[in-house]
C-alpha cells in the first residue's frame, strides 16, 4: 500500500490514548511520536500498561478513545485489519504461534501489506533453528524458537512500523546478541520499531528515545543523549 | 436372503450412495467446526430449510405468484436452495454465534441447539409433519440404469457423483489454498490473525456459509429421495455427528472418508443384522475413540 | 483447560454466596414442597421435584466437574425403565426397585464414563451423546421397554411392605397421595443434600482445581481421570434416583425419558436456572416443566418456546437466573 | 550406587519425528544441591524436563531417581515420589484463592481427595499449614485473594508455594524468573535459596544473574547434549560454552581484552 | 353436578401424530356438542383440549388433572397408543370413560383392556386383515414383510401374517428396520430378491412413506402394501407415486354420501377433510353424549352400560356396538389410491374397493386376551 507522507515525517502519533478492558480503565492517556525511520523503547514496571498501548494502537482492546495516526491516518474506528495494512507489523508478548500451522506456514500467513519484506531466504539465514524446524507444527517448538518465529513472521510482509513486545523473553545470550544485530539491521533499513523491554540494556543500545509508562500514563520521556545523565532516574522507575 | 454376488455388489452402491450423503452432510459440519469451533447442532435444521425451499419454491411460490413460470426447477433450486440457507446461516452467524466464539464452544452448540428447534417448530406449524413429496425430480434422472448387477435409479447416481465432486472442491479450497490457514489462524487467534491484516469477521461469515450452504445442497439432493418433513433432518444429524467425530472433528477429508465408509459400514450390516443399523455408527464410534482418541483424522491439540 | 464458562465462571465461594449454602436451597425445598400442593396439582408437583433432582444431578457434573455430557437422559430414562421393570414384574417393593435403578443408572455411567471422560470439552459431549443413542435403541428394540407404548402400569407398591403409597386423601382440592407425596419429597431433598455434600467436600476442591489447569493438578499428583469419572458416576446415579422415582410417581417409563430431547431439556434447565449453583437447576427444571405443562395447547409452538429460551439465556443472560442473583449480590459487596 | 546422588539419566534422548531434540544425555544431580541447566534455544532443557516429569516418554535411556529405575511410570506416580516441577509458564488454579491453591497441593498429599461424603471442612486442618508456606513466599497477605488475579510474580511465588507443599525432595525449575521485572526477580532468586534448604532443586534458568548466585552445578546443553558442566566459573569460562551460549567469539575476547 | 359437562380431548397437536388427530379432533368434538345441542342434562358441554406432545408421562399427567381438578368427565381421541394405554389405565383407576380414536394398538382391547376404555375407530388388528385378506382373496400367496422394529411393527406384522398363514399363503421373509429409517433401499432389496408377489409394510408414517417412495424409485415389481395408512400419508406420497395402492380405512370422505356430507360439513369449519380418528371422535362424542342422556347422569358405570346398550347408528358406522373388551365394532373399508388423472381436487384421493364387515373385521371377542371378559 501507499505510504502518505505527512510533513513531519511522523510514522506514529499517539495522543490522548485511552482504553479499557471490559470496565477497567487501563490507559489513560498515552501520548507518544515516533518518526519515520526511529526506534523508542517502552520502559515500566510489570503491568504498567505497556503491553496495553500496542493493542490499543492496533485496536486490540476493548473501548478506546484518543488519535492514533499511522503514517498520517487516524487509525481509531478503522477495523483492525485494516490498521494492519497501513504497514504495521506486530509481534506480540505470548508469541502467539499457530499450532495448526507448520513453521513455514506460520512464516508465510500474514498477508504481505507492502512488496520490500524480506524473504524466507533471509529470514532463515537470520534464525537458523527455524530452518531446522521448519516443517513441526508451530507450537512445537522450544520457548525460544517461537519467540524467533514470531519475530521472523513480520518481517516478511514489509510492515513498516514495527510493534515489539518483549522479544528477549526467555532468549538465550547468544540469541538476544543475534536479535540486537538484527533489530539494529532493521533499523539501518528505515523501519520504525517501537519495542516493549524488560531487558533495558538490550533496548538501551539502539534506541532513539525511551518512554516511561505507569499506570497507563507516559510519566517520563528520555532522549538517547542524555542517558546517562537520567540513569538514576530511570533505575528509580524501574525499581532496581 | 441370498448372499450371492450381486447382491453383495448392490448393497455395496447402495452403502456408497448413502455413504457419500452423510460425506456431504458432515463435511459442512466438519468445517464449520475446524474453522469456527462451533458444534453446528442446527445443521439437521438447514438440511431441512434446503430441502424445503426446494420444495416451497417448486409448489408454493407458483401457487402464490399464481403463476407456473415462477415455480423453481430442480436445478436452479440445486443453486438458489445452498445459498438462501447460506445466506439465513450468515444472518445467524453474524447476529449471534459471533458474540460466542469468546467464550466456551459449549455455547455455540447450544445456541445452535436451540436455533434447531425454533426452526423445526415453526416448520411443524405450516407443513405436514408425515411430510410432502417433492416432484421436481428432473425427467433425466427418472429411471434407472443397468449395473449388470442391478437396476441402480439413475438419480442415485447423480447424487453420488455431485457430492463426491462438491466433497473434493470443497477440500481443496480449503486444505489446498491460502483461505484455510487464514481459517485455521483466525479460529485460533482471532486477535494476531487481524492484527496480521486478515478479515476475520468476514472469514467466519464465509464458513458458516459455506458450511450451512452444504447442509442446504444435501438437503435440496435428498428432496426427490426423502419425503420433505420438518423433522427430516433432527434424527440424522446425530448419525452425522458420529461420523465427524469418528473423522476427527474439524478434519475435513477425515470427514468425507468416515462418512463413505460408515456408509458401507451400515450398507452390510443392513444386510446381515439389521436390528444393529442404526446403533453400528455409535458402536463404532465409541470403538474408535477407544482406540484412537482424537479420531481417525484428528490431529492432537 | 477451562471445560466450560471461559467466561468468568460464576464463583464458588460459600462465604459470600449464601445461595449456596445447603440450608436455604434445603429449607426454600422443603416450604414449597410443603406448601405446593395447596397452590399446585400435587402429582404435578412430585414430577417438578424429581425434574429438580436430575437437573442438580447434570449440575454436578456441568457445573461443578466442568463436564458438558449431551446424553444425561439415558441414566434418567434406563434407570426408570429398570426400576419400573423390577417393580412391575419381580414384584420389587419400591425402596428396592429405586435402589436398583439408581444403582444401575451408576453402574451405565460407569461404562460410558469410562469411554468418554477420555476426551474433553465438545468431543466429551459428542461421545455422550452418541453412547446414549445406543441406549436410547435398545430400549426401543427390548421386548420388556414396550417399545414406543412405554413400559406402563408400573405399581406404586407400599414402602417397606408398610407405608401403601397409592394410598390418596382427599384434602378438597382432589385427592392428594400424601404417602407418596412425602416420600417424593424425602428422597429429593436427600439427592440434593448429596449432590451439596459433593459439592461442598474434599473432593468437590480437588474437582474444581482439575477443572480450572488439569496439567497442574495431574503434576501434582491427582489422577484427574478418576476424579473425573467418580464425579460422572455419582451424577449418573443420582440421575438414575430420579428417573426411577418418576417411574414411581407417574407409574409408567417411556421413551421420551431416554431421548436425546430429553438430554437436551436438562441443559436447558440447569442453564436457565444457572449452572454451578446449587439453587439454579431447581428453579430452572421448575419452569421449564411447567412451561411444558401451561403451554401444552399451544401445539408445536412449544418446541419454538423452548428454543427461543435457550438462544435468549445463551446470548443475554448466561449466568443463568439464579447465578445472575448471587452475581449482582458479589457486586452489591 | 552413591547415596548423595538423587537424580541420574543414563543416555538419555528424545527425537521428535527424526529430529534428535536430546541424546545422549548423562546426567547426575547431587542431594541437596541447586543444579542449573542453561543452553541455547532449543537445546533440550525443557523436553528434558518433559522426560524426567514423564510427561514425554523417552526414546532411549533411562531415568534413576533416588536409586530406583522411573523411566516406566506415569506423571502422577513420579510426583507422588517427590518429584516435583514448575511450568516455563506459571500454572495456578486462577479461580481459587491463593490458600486453596496451596491447600489443595496440601490435600494431595495427606489423602482422601476422594473422599465427596465428608465436609470440605477437612480442609481447614491444612489452613496452618498453608499460611506457613505462603508466608515463606511472601504471600501471607494475599492468602484470600483470587490466584488469577495476582501479579505475575506472585503468581510463580504462589506456584512454588504450591510445589513446595508436596514436601518434594527434587523440585524442577522451568525459567521461573521469564517475564519478570527486576524486583521480582530479586524475590525470586530469594525464594529459590530459601526452598532449597533440605532439598535438591534443578532448574532451567536464561538470567545468568540468577544462575550464578544460585547454582552449585551447572550443565550446559546444546542441540540436544552436554556440552560442558562444573560450577560457574568452569563453565563460564569454557570457550565453547562463551561460543553456543554466550555468543562471544574466541576474537572478540582479545578484542574485549 | 351443575357446572358444564367437559369433555377432553387429549391429542398429539405438534408431533407426527398430528395430522392423523391434533386440531382436527378439537373440531370434530366442537361440533358434535354444537350438533348436539350444546347441552345435556342441562348443563352446558364444554370441550377442552392440550396437547400430550406424544410423551405418556405427560399425557397421563394432564389427563389425571384433568380429572382430579377439573372435573373432566370423558378423554376423547388420545392419538398415539403410549399415551392411549397409559389413559385408559387411568380411566380405569378414577372411573372414568376413555374413548380412543387416534391410538391403533390392539394392546388397548387385550391385555390393557378397561371397564371405562372404549377403542372406537379403528385397530391395527382390523386395518391388517383387512389389507391381507383382499390381498389373499386375489391369489396373491406369498408375502414378504418390512417390519419397524419395536412393538407395534410387531403386532402389526404378526396380525398380518397370521392371517396369510391362516388363509394358505406363504411368509417369505421378514426384515426388521430401525424405527425412523431413512434409506430403506437395502432392504426394499432384500423383499425383490425374495421373490414374495405382496411386500407387506408393518411400518407407519414417515417410515411407510420413505419405503413405498423409495420402492417406486427402485422399480419394485412386486405389490406394495401399508398395513397402517392414514390419509396424510397418501398426501405425503402423492397420488403419483401411490396410485394403485389398496389398505383398509374406517372413514373416507370418498366413501359414500353420508360421509361426504360430514366430509363437507367438517371441511367448512377446519378447511380440510377428516379422517378417520376425527370422524371417530365426532361419531363417538355424539355417541356418548347421547348415552349421558339416555342414562341420565355422568356418572361413568352408567353412561358405559347405556354406550354398551346403545347401537352406534350414524354416517360412521351401521349398527355399531361395543363390545364386552371396549371394542366398537363397525364396518371398515378397502380402499384404493386412485389415479392422479381420476382425482377432481387435492382431496380426492381414493374410492371404495371393498366394504369389510365388522363381525369379520375386527379380532373376534372369542380370542380377546381382555382379563374382563370371563371365558
Ligand atoms: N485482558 C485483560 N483484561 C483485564 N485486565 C487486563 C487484561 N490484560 C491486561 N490487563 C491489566 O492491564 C494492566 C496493564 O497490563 P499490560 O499487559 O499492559 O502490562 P505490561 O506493562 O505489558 O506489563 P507486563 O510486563 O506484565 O507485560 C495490568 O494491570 C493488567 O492486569
Ligand atoms: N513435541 C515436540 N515435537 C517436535 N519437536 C519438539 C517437541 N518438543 C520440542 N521439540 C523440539 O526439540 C527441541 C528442544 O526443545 P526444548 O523445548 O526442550 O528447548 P529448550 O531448551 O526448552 O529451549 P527454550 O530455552 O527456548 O525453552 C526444539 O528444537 C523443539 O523444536
Ligand atoms: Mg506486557
Ligand atoms: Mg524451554
Amino acid at each position: 500500500m501507499r505510504d502518505v507522507i505527512d510533513h513531519q515525517g511522523e510514522m506514529l502519533r499517539v495522543t490522548g490514548l485511552h482504553a479499557f478492558y471490559g470496565e477497567s480503565h487501563i490507559l489513560h492517556g498515552i501520548d507518544l511520536a515516533v518518526h519515520r525511520g526511529e526506534m523508542v523503547t517502552l520502559l515500566g514496571r510489570n503491568g504498567a500498561g505497556r503491553t496495553t498501548t500496542l493493542k490499543a494502537i492496533l485496536g486490540l482492546t476493548g473501548r478506546r478513545s484518543g488519535s492514533v495516526m499511522i503514517n498520517g491516518r487516524e487509525a481509531v474506528g478503522l477495523p483492525t485489519h485494516k490498521i494492519a495494512h497501513l504497514g504495521v507489523g506486530w509481534c506480540p508478548e505470548e508469541r502467539a504461534i499457530f499450532a495448526s500451522l507448520s513453521v513455514e506456514e506460520n512464516l508465510l500467513l500474514p498477508p504481505r501489506v507492502r512488496s520490500d519484506g524480506m524473504t524466507l531466504e533471509e529470514i532463515y539465514a537470520l534464525f537458523p533453528n527455524l530452518w531446522e524446524r521448519r516443517a513441526s507444527p508451530g507450537t512445537r517448538l522450544s520457548g525460544g524458537e517461537q519467540q524467533m518465529l514470531a519475530m521472523a513472521r513480520i518481517l516478511r510482509t514489509g510492515a513498516r512500523l514495527l510493534l515489539l513486545d518483549e522479544i528477549t523473553e526467555g532468549l538465550a545470550p547468544v540469541i538476544v546478541k543475534k536479535l540486537g544485530e538484527s533489530v539494529r539491521l532493521l533499523k539501518e533499513r528505515g523501519y520504525t520499531i517501537v519495542l516493549v523491554e524488560q531487558n533495558f540494556h538490550f533496548a538501551a543500545t539502539i534506541a532513539d528515545r525511551h518512554y516511561v509508562i505507569e499506570h497507563g500514563q507516559v510519566v517520563d520521556v528520555v532522549e538517547a543523549a542524555d542517558l546517562s545523565a537520567s540513569q538514576a532516574r530511570l533505575d528509580r522507575y524501574l525499581g532496581v | 436372503m441370498d448372499i450371492s454376488l450381486s447382491s453383495v455388489l448392490s448393497q455395496i452402491m447402495l452403502g456408497l450412495n448413502n455413504g457419500a450423503f452423510y460425506a456431504l452432510l458432515s463435511l459442512g459440519l466438519a468445517v464449520i467446526f475446524g474453522m469456527l469451533n462451533v458444534v453446528n447442532f442446527a445443521h439437521g435444521a438447514f438440511y431441512m430449510l434446503g430441502a424445503f425451499v426446494a420444495l416451497i419454491g417448486l409448489d408454493y411460490l407458483p401457487r402464490l405468484l399464481g403463476s407456473e413460470a415462477f415455480g423453481l426447477g430442480f436445478w436452479p433450486a440445486l443453486v438458489v436452495a445452498p445459498v438462501l440457507v447460506g445466506l439465513i446461516g450468515v444472518a445467524v452467524e453474524k447476529t449471534m454465534l459471533r458474540r460466542l466464539y469468546q467464550v466456551d464452544h459449549l455455547y455455540g452448540l447450544l445456541l445452535t441447539f436451540g436455533l434447531a428447534l425454533i426452526f423445526e417448530g415453526v416448520f411443524t406449524n405450516y407443513f405436514n409433519v408425515a411430510g410432502e413429496p417433492y416432484g421436481g425430480k428432473p425427467p433425466i434422472l427418472d429411471g434407472a440404469v443397468n449395473l449388470g448387477f442391478m437396476f441402480f435409479p439413475r438419480y442415485r447416481l447423480f447424487s453420488i457423483a455431485l457430492s463426491l465432486a462438491v466433497c473434493l472442491a470443497v477440500w481443496f479450497v480449503i486444505e489446498r489454498t491460502r483461505l484455510g490457514s487464514y481459517l485455521r489462524a483466525g479460529t485460533e487467534n482471532p486477535d494476531v490473525a487481524r492484527a496480521f491484516g486478515i478479515d476475520v469477521p468476514m472469514l467466519r461469515s464465509l464458513t458458516y456459509f459455506l458450511g450451512v450452504a452444504l447442509a442446504g445442497l444435501a438437503g435440496v439432493v435428498a428432496a426427490p429421495i426423502y419425503s420433505v418433513s420438518p423433522k427430516m433432518g433432527a434424527d440424522l444429524i446425530i448419525v452425522v455427528f458420529a461420523v465427524v467425530v469418528i473423522g476427527g472433528m474439524g478434519s475435513i477429508m477425515g470427514a468425507i472418508l468416515t462418512g463413505l465408509a460408515l456408509g458401507l459400514i451400515e450398507g452390510t450390516v443392513k444386510v446381515f443384522y439389521p436390528p444393529l443399523a442404526n446403533t453400528v455408527i455409535f458402536i463404532v464410534m465409541a470403538l474408535v475413540l477407544l482406540w484412537r482418541p482424537t479420531g481417525l483424522f484428528g490431529k492432537e491439540i | 483447560m477451562a471445560i466450560v464458562v471461559s467466561d468468568k465462571p460464576p464463583r464458588q465461594d460459600p462465604k459470600v454466596n449464601t445461595l449456596n449454602s445447603p440450608y436455604l436451597p434445603c429449607f426454600l425445598a422443603l416450604a414449597l414442597g410443603v406448601v405446593a400442593p395447596f397452590f399446585l396439582y400435587p402429582v404435578f408437583v412430585m414430577e417438578l421435584m424429581c425434574f429438580a433432582l436430575f437437573a442438580g444431578a447434570f449440575n454436578l457434573l456441568l457445573g461443578f466437574g466442568g463436564l458438558l455430557s449431551f446424553g444425561h437422559a439415558c441414566f434418567f430414562g434406563s434407570a426408570a425403565y429398570l426400576c419400573g421393570h423390577a417393580l412391575k414384574v419381580w414384584g420389587f417393593p419400591p425402596e428396592a426397585g429405586i435402589l436398583l435403578g439408581t444403582a444401575g443408572a451408576g453402574v451405565l455411567g460407569l461404562a460410558i464414563g469410562a469411554v468418554a471422560i477420555r476426551r474433553q470439552g465438545i468431543y466429551f459431549a459428542m461421545v455422550t451423546l452418541a453412547l446414549a443413542q445406543i441406549v436410547f435403541f435398545t430400549c426401543l428394540q427390548l421386548p420388556q421397554s414396550g417399545g414406543e407404548d412405554g413400559l406402563q402400569g408400573i405399581p406404586r407398591g407400599s414402602l417397606f411392605g408398610v407405608v401403601d403409597l397409592a394410598a390418596t386423601v382427599d384434602l378438597g382440592y382432589g385427592p392428594m397421595p400424601l404417602a407418596l407425596y412425602a416420600f417424593v419429597l424425602a428422597v429429593t431433598c436427600a439427592g440434593h443434600w448429596l449432590i451439596w455434600r459433593t459439592v461442598h467436600s474434599p473432593f468437590g476442591k480437588a474437582l474444581k482445581a482439575i477443572r480450572e489447569n488439569e496439567a497442574r493438578a495431574l503434576s501434582l499428583g491427582y489422577r484427574v481421570d478418576a476424579y473425573k469419572l467418580t464425579a460422572f458416576v455419582l451424577s449418573a446415579a443420582l440421575s438414575g434416583l430420579a428417573g426411577s422415582t418418576k417411574a414411581l410417581v407417574v407409574g409408567l417409563a417411556s421413551l421420551s425419558d431416554v431421548s436425546w430431547h430429553m438430554s437436551g431439556e436438562v441443559v436447558l434447565m440447569t442453564l436457565l436456572g444457572g449452572m454451578g449453583t446449587l439453587l439454579g437447576p431447581v428453579v430452572g427444571a421448575v419452569l421449564v416443566v411447567t412451561l411444558h405443562h401451561e403451554l401444552s395447547s399451544l401445539g408445536s409452538w412449544v418446541t419454538v418456546t423452548i428454543g427461543t429460551i435457550f438462544v435468549l439465556c445463551v446470548m443475554a443472560f448466561r449466568r443463568g437466573i439464579v447465578g445472575e442473583i448471587v452475581h449482582r449480590m458479589k457486586r452489591s459487596f | 550406587m552413591n547415596e548423595n546422588i538423587i537424580l541420574e539419566t543414563r543416555d538419555l534422548g528424545k527425537s521428535f519425528l527424526g529430529f534428535a531434540a536430546v541424546s545422549g544425555v548423562n546426567l547426575t544431580v547431587r542431594r541437596g544441591s541447586i543444579h542449573a541447566l542453561i543452553g541455547p534455544n532449543g537445546a533440550g532443557k525443557t523436553t528434558v524436563f518433559n522426560l524426567l516429569t514423564k510427561f514425554l516418554p523417552p526414546s532411549q535411556g533411562r531415568v534413576i531417581y533416588d536409586g530406583e529405575d522411573i523411566t516406566s511410570l506415569k506423571p502422577a506416580e513420579v510426583a507422588l515420589k517427590g518429584l516435583i516441577r514448575s511450568f516455563q509458564i506459571s500454572a495456578v488454579f486462577p479461580e481459587m484463592s491463593a490458600l486453596d491453591n496451596v491447600r489443595v497441593a496440601l490435600l494431595r498429599l495427606a489423602g482422601g481427595g476422594h473422599r465427596f461424603w465428608r465436609s470440605e471442612r477437612e480442609l481447614d486442618a491444612l489452613t496452618d499449614e498453608a499460611m506457613a508456606l505462603l508466608d515463606d513466599v511472601g504471600l501471607a497477605d494475599f492468602s484470600h485473594v483470587l490466584a488469577g488475579e495476582l501479579a505475575y510474580g506472585r503468581k510463580r511465588a504462589l506456584e512454588i508455594a504450591t510445589t513446595l507443599a508436596l514436601r518434594p525432595k527434587l523440585m524442577l525449575l522451568d525459567e521461573p524468573t521469564q517475564g519478570m521485572g527486576i524486583e521480582d526477580v530479586d524475590r525470586v532468586t530469594a525464594l529459590i535459596r530459601k526452598a532449597a534448604q533440605g532439598r535438591t532443586i534443578l532448574m532451567v534458568e536464561h538470567n545468568l544473574k540468577v544462575v550464578s548466585t544460585l547454582a552449585d552445578r551447572i550443565t550446559v546443553l546444546a542441540r540436544g547434549q552436554v556440552l560442558s558442566e562444573g560450577d560457574y566459573a568452569t563453565v563460564s569460562a569454557d570457550p565453547k560454552v562463551r561460543e553456543a551460549y554466550l555468543g562471544v567469539t574466541a576474537g572478540e575476547e582479545t578484542a574485549h581484552a | 353436578a351443575g357446572g358444564p359437562l367437559k369433555i377432553g380431548i387429549l391429542t398429539d397437536m405438534s408431533g407426527v401424530y398430528a395430522g392423523v388427530g391434533g386440531k382436527g379432533s378439537v373440531i370434530a368434538a366442537e361440533m358434535a356438542a354444537a350438533d348436539f345441542g350444546g347441552k345435556v342434562l342441562g348443563r352446558p358441554i364444554q370441550i377442552v383440549f392440550a396437547d400430550h406432545q406424544n410423551k405418556a408421562d405427560i399425557g397421563v399427567g394432564k389427563a389425571r388433572e384433568w380429572f382430579d381438578t377439573q372435573g373432566v368427565a370423558m378423554i376423547n381421541d388420545l392419538t398415539n397408543s403410549g399415551v392411549g394405554i397409559a389413559v385408559q389405565r387411568l380411566g380405569t383407576e378414577k372411573k372414568r370413560v376413555t374413548i380412543n380414536n387416534g391410538a391403533g394398538s390392539t394392546a388397548l382391547t387385550n391385555k390393557e383392556c378397561g371397564p371405562y376404555g372404549v377403542h372406537y375407530a379403528y385397530d391395527t388388528y382390523a386395518l391388517a386383515k383387512g389389507t391381507a385378506t383382499a390381498l389373499m382373496k386375489q391369489g396373491q400367496g406369498s408375502w414378504f414383510f418390512l417390519q419397524a422394529d419395536y412393538a407395534f411393527g410387531q403386532s402389526l406384522q404378526n396380525d398380518a401374517a397370521n392371517i396369510v398363514t391362516a388363509m394358505g399363503g406363504k411368509v417369505l421373509g421378514t426384515v426388521k428396520h430401525p424405527l425412523s429409517t431413512t434409506d430403506f433401499s437395502s432392504y426394499l432389496l432384500q423383499a425383490q430378491n425374495s421373490g414374495a408377489r405382496v411386500v407387506g409394510l408393518a411400518n407407519a408414517g414417515g417410515d411407510f412413506v420413505n419405503a413405498v417412495k423409495q420402492a417406486k424409485e427402485f422399480g419394485l415389481k412386486q405389490t406394495l402394501v401399508g398395513l397402517l395408512v392414514f390419509d396424510t400419508d397418501v398426501k405425503a406420497l402423492g397420488l403419483a407415486t401411490a396410485q394403485g395402492m389398496k389398505f383398509t380405512t374406517a372413514y373416507s370422505w370418498e366413501l359414500n354420501p353420508e360421509m361426504e356430507a360430514f366430509g363437507k360439513k367438517f371441511f367448512a369449519k377446519a378447511g380440510f377433510m377428516p379422517n378417520m380418528t376425527q370422524a371417530g371422535v365426532y361419531s363417538s362424542t355424539m355417541h356418548y353424549l347421547n348415552s349421558v342422556k339416555a342414562a341420565g347422569t355422568d356418572e361413568a358405570d352408567a353412561v358405559m352400560k347405556k354406550m354398551r346398550a346403545m347401537p352406534i347408528n350414524d354416517f360412521f358406522a351401521k349398527k355399531g356396538v361395543i363390545r364386552a373388551d371396549g371394542r366398537m365394532v363397525h364396518d371398515m373399508y378397502l380402499v384404493e389410491v386412485i389415479k392422479p388423472s381420476e382425482s377432481k381436487g387435492p382431496w380426492d384421493q381414493l374410492k371404495l374397493v371393498a366394504t369389510i364387515s365388522g363381525d369379520t373385521a375386527f379380532k373376534p371377542l372369542s380370542a380377546s386376551e381382555c382379563p374382563l371378559i370371563k371365558k
